[in-house]
């Protein structure tokens, strides 16, 4: 069955303390390499049948309405799972 | 003077349920337990306070206080604050599921050291004419349990702004582990009113939080109680906001 | 066996060559041809894998029973007086007066924790409470006790970050405040470490609950999440001792869902309240298999299960999958016919999935059919009860002299005891700042002590604390304890001073105490000296409640804990609980500013 | 700056509580498109520089020590931001 991905992250002038406290350990493990991380969400939605354009518009608005605080979030990314 | 009822909102998980309705009766309140189902505003019809009580509605997943937003009842009580019939107030988890459902403005994060904490913190109450503060002193200081995992409150510099603004920061954390010391807030009418603590495990001699007269002595939270029974009942109509 | 091809019982009668992986299930030679003795055939493999999790040393006890009957028999009547409910029950029940009642247990998840701490230690919390509240009982406490591997070991801080964080996210959703526990470091718990959690339970004596299923026609409903192919095999694979690679097989990880749980509580109380169930079982190691076998077993000895009934969470699941599966957070009851229209109200009520099973008969089989056709039809007292009791060799081993002459005079340590004053303080700040004695309060911040409302005392206090009755203060104070490294030393002695200093907490916290529950953590029974340590261990227990005159009301034991064949230091956890007329009276353990100006006494030798 | 995407879920045979809770209030809240939901983590991770294969690598190993716990999450996904 279909898959459709929904990806959410805080917002980028929101504090993120679980990417902030992953950060500060990445130096001690090695991890010089990336100079941030941010930790957000994904939510994988099974699709009964086909997804059709409207199928998606819906994920979108189950993503605005539920999956992302709009005070915190940003919905970063909806589509269809290859 | 009949003891005003005090609805309070069972949550599946909501755990703080329990002892929060025993506070409403000690501070002499009639406490009346609503089903998140609720559709239909008559059952709030005798009601001037609704209580969300804390806990881990829904065990908090997706994110804190999201799922119990999305119960039927929250539109109930939003259409009736929106009427200015109702006060509605959030403690700890129930101040999450206020600022989801979009009644009282901001958010909450991860604590600052992301991870549960169950911890007793000194409060400053910085405004004492709110449904929920009434019974303190300006600027007196409460001990109370606070605890949570997304405890800290943030919310946009505007946001920020206008509350401090209004004098709609109630109460004030002195050294909280979430990193945030806002943690008592009401809207602009003050008909929502959210705290980040739980005054309900402050109620009674023995198994409250700590005191110099002895472990567990403290009974700071009893002012918040006795201040919403005040608030439903109007008793103390003068500095209660919302009247 | 392929999946295509069910294993029926007349399948099984036809095939009696057929090759079946008995040792894969952990079962030996012996064991394997006494289950073809029971059944007069070949097993199916759906028989197969319910005898071998029934009769794994885990559920089974088959190397311990032996020792633990001294618990019983070194109980005088006098000790017995307030017991309600004694050993071989899920959680002994104590008597606390007023028609009150208590109900206590400590139960090990020490492999699923080295696997994955979060949820091994979450689904521990969330295993014990089930057992609780199927004595009939409202969960009020938990508590955890762990071991793990040495502070500077890199990988420590992945098990005990991870058991701490599991005990609070589980107890703290359910809303059962974490009144007491213990930690310590050790390197012989590096990769075995120990996770035991315990709750206690509060009933009103009426409302007491029994895992049987009796009265023929009575339906078996299984209730809660639905079947996935969580931990099957897990009862097998707490009998086996890890290889160097971490586990031997491993299995699906438990995932524990504590909303679920806590749905079930308020459900499974109601139910109890309005007297709907006539028997109960929660579904613990070996599921399905475990829980229709000990019901059926306790009651008439007769029950029927249509196992396509189950509802599953992965529709791919063996019938032997089912069987065998420990997906948390279900329960199975028994329930009248009459009764069965309001149970469907309240499962509904609390939006609780349910399947109705099959129901009590009087043929004394426990059959269960999968699409039809039969694949298990079996005695269920030769399941739950008649297993293999081994009376397993012990000895008394070559180098416990060695250990013992290793005294700390002996050594040259003793040259460096500290002189001065500096050196005294020095001496005390570095005892005090390490791991074994430091502050706990990073871990005991991390669970809710508070909810409920009834707590007295919890961290840092010797005894936690806990209200019962509101109207008098009636209530209840336990603790739990061991020292590992003095059991290792001499587990005799060890074992006794492990009950005395749980004891002392309670007893000098200003309870009596009632009852001791024991959690018996030990290494390979096969190793003479391992189960030496056990059968000196369990001696010592018995005979120092005799000497304290309490009763041990319950416990758990869980073997195999070694690493290839370094078994890791014998560790009987102990919780006493003692009751309190009214827990105003309770005495903390620290000095607390409120008492400046008290004089401080020094009791004892 | 270019941004590494590492994308993070539940194996498919453990159980996704949050994944069953989100679920269970779908079709009160009217979306009966989707049968079923998961829920997982997204990281963004920030590199200095260029996203050469060797960092892209260094990603994959970050997330398999650290974001994904192996015995219950599996890595779906790892690749630079578009
Ligand atoms: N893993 C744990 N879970 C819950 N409580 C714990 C845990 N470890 C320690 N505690 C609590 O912290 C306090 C101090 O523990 P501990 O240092 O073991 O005390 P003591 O050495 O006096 O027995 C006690 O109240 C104990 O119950």
């Amino acid at each position: 069955m279909p898959t459709i991905v929904v990806e959410v992250m805080p917002k980028p002038e929101v504090l993120d303390p679980q990417g902030k406290a992953i950060d500060a350990r990445l130096p001690e493990l090695g991890f010089r390499e990336f100079s941030a991380v941010r930790q957000g969400k994904r939510f994988e939605l099974t699709v009964e049948g086909e997804v059709t354009d409207d199928v998606l518009d819906r994920a979108r608005t189950l993503a605005a309405e539920l999956f992302a605080n709009p005070s915190t979030e940003y919905i970063a990314n909806v589509e269809v799972a290859k | 003077m009949s003891e005003p009822n005090i609805g309070v909102v069972m949550f599946d998980a909501a755990t703080d349920a329990a002892s929060v309705i025993r506070a409403v009766e000690l501070a002499g309140g009639t406490p009346v337990t609503l089903h998140p189902k609720t559709t239909v505003a008559p059952d709030l019809a005798d009601l001037s306070v609704v209580i969300l009580p804390g806990g881990f509605s829904y065990g908090d997943y997706l994110r804190a206080g999201a799922l119990a937003a999305t119960q039927p009842i929250m539109r109930v009580l939003a259409e009736a604050v929106e009427a200015e019939e109702i006060t509605v107030i959030g403690l700890g988890n129930g101040f999450q599921v206020l600022t989801e459902a979009g009644l009282l403005p901001g958010a909450f994060v991860a604590n600052a050291t992301p991870r549960y904490h169950h911890t007793e913190v000194d409060f400053i109450i910085a405004n004492n004419s709110s449904a929920m503060t009434n019974a303190y002193e300006l600027g007196q200081q409460v001990r109370l349990v606070q605890k949570g995992a997304y405890a800290q409150y943030t919310a946009t510099a505007q946001e920020l702004e206008a509350l401090e603004e209004r004098g709609n920061v109630l109460i004030r954390a002195k050294d909280s582990a979430t990193g945030s010391d806002i943690a008592g807030i009401s809207s602009a009418d003050g008909l929502v009113l959210g705290l980040m603590a739980s005054p309900e495990y402050a109620i009674e001699e023995g198994f409250g939080t700590d005191h110099p007269d002895g472990p567990g002595m403290g009974v700071d939270g009893q002012g918040l109680f006795v201040s919403v029974v005040r608030a439903a009942g109007a008793i103390n109509g003068e500095g209660v906001v919302g009247e | 066996m392929s999946k295509e091809q069910l294993d029926t019982v007349a399948h099984a009668d036809q095939t009696p060559e057929a090759e079946q992986s008995w040792a894969a299930l952990g079962l030996n030679a012996e064991e394997y041809q006494r289950i073809r003795d029971i059944l007069g055939r070949r097993p199916t493999e759906a028989e197969l894998a319910m005898y071998s999790s029934m009769w794994s040393e885990h559920t089974s006890y088959k190397s311990s029973k032996v020792h633990l009957r001294q618990f019983g028999e070194k109980t005088t009547d006098e000790m017995q007086r307030n017991m309600l409910v004694g050993l071989g029950e899920n959680a002994g029940v104590v008597d606390l007066g007023d028609g009150w009642a208590v109900t206590f247990k400590v139960e090990s998840h020490n492999s699923p924790s080295f696997l994955e701490p979060f949820q091994g230690a979450a689904t521990g919390i969330g295993g014990v409470v089930r057992d609780i509240i199927s004595m009939g009982a409202r969960p009020v406490a938990v508590l955890d006790s762990l071991r793990v591997g040495h502070e500077d070991h890199e990988d420590t801080a992945r098990i005990v970050k991870g058991a701490v964080a599991g005990v609070g996210h589980y107890g703290n959703i359910l809303g059962v405040p974490n009144i007491a526990g213990e930690i310590s470091f050790d390197s012989v718990f590096q990769g075995n470490p120990l996770v035991n959690a315990g709750a206690v339970g509060v009933l009103r004596h009426e409302d007491l609950r029994l895992a049987q299923a009796s009265g023929t026609g009575n339906r078996i409903v299984l209730f809660g999440a639905r079947t996935g192919g969580d931990g099957i095999g897990g009862a097998a694979m707490s009998s086996a001792a890890f290889d160097d690679e971490g586990a031997a097989n491993t299995p699906v990880v438990q995932a524990g869902d504590p909303l679920q749980e806590n749905v079930i509580i308020e459900a499974t109380l109601e139910l109890f309240a309005k007297s709907l169930v006539e028997g109960i079982q929660d579904l613990g190691a070996a599921g399905i298999a475990c829980a229709t076998s000990e019901l059926a077993a306790g009651g008439d000895g007769g029950m029927h299960i249509e196992l396509t009934h189950v509802l599953l969470r992965d529709e791919g699941l063996t019938a032997g999958d089912i069987l065998m599966s420990e997906s948390q957070e279900r329960m199975m009851a028994v329930v009248t016919p009459d009764n069965a229209a309001a149970f469907e109200e309240i499962m509904a009520k609390y939006g609780v999935e349910y399947s109705w099973l099959g129901e009590v008969n009087d043929s004394g089989r426990l059959t269960i059919d999968w699409n039809g056709e039969r694949i298990v039809d079996v005695d269920p007292t030769t399941v739950a009860d008649g297993g293999p009791v081994y009376d397993r060799p012990y000895a008394r081993p070559d180098w416990q002299d060695t250990v013992q002459a290793d005294t700390f005079r002996a050594s040259t340590a003793a040259a460096d005891l500290p002189q001065t004053g500096e050196d005294l303080k020095a001496a005390v700040i570095e005892l005090m700042s390490s791991a074994n004695m430091a502050d706990r309060s990073w871990i005991t911040s991390q669970t809710d002590t508070s909810v409920g409302g009834n707590t007295r005392q919890a961290a840092p206090n010797d005894a936690g604390v806990v209200r019962v009755d509101e109207e008098t203060g009636m209530g209840f104070g336990l603790a739990i304890d061991c020292n590992s490294r003095y059991v290792y030393l001499d587990p005799y002695q060890g074992s006794q001073l492990a009950v005395a200093e749980s004891y002392r907490n309670v007893a000098t916290s200003g309870a009596t105490p009632m009852g001791i529950s024991d959690g018996l953590n030990f290494g390979s029974p096969e190793d003479p000296g391992v189960m030496w340590q056990f059968a000196e261990s369990t001696r010592g227990i018995a005979d120092a409640c005799m000497e304290l005159g309490v009763p041990v009301t319950g416990g758990n034991v869980s073997l195999y804990n070694q690493t290839v064949d370094t078994p890791i230091h014998p560790t009987p956890m102990i919780v006493t609980l003692g009751r309190y007329d009214d827990v105003a009276t309770a005495v903390p353990s620290w000095l607390h500013p409120a008492f400046d100006g008290s004089a401080i006494y020094l009791l004892g030798e």
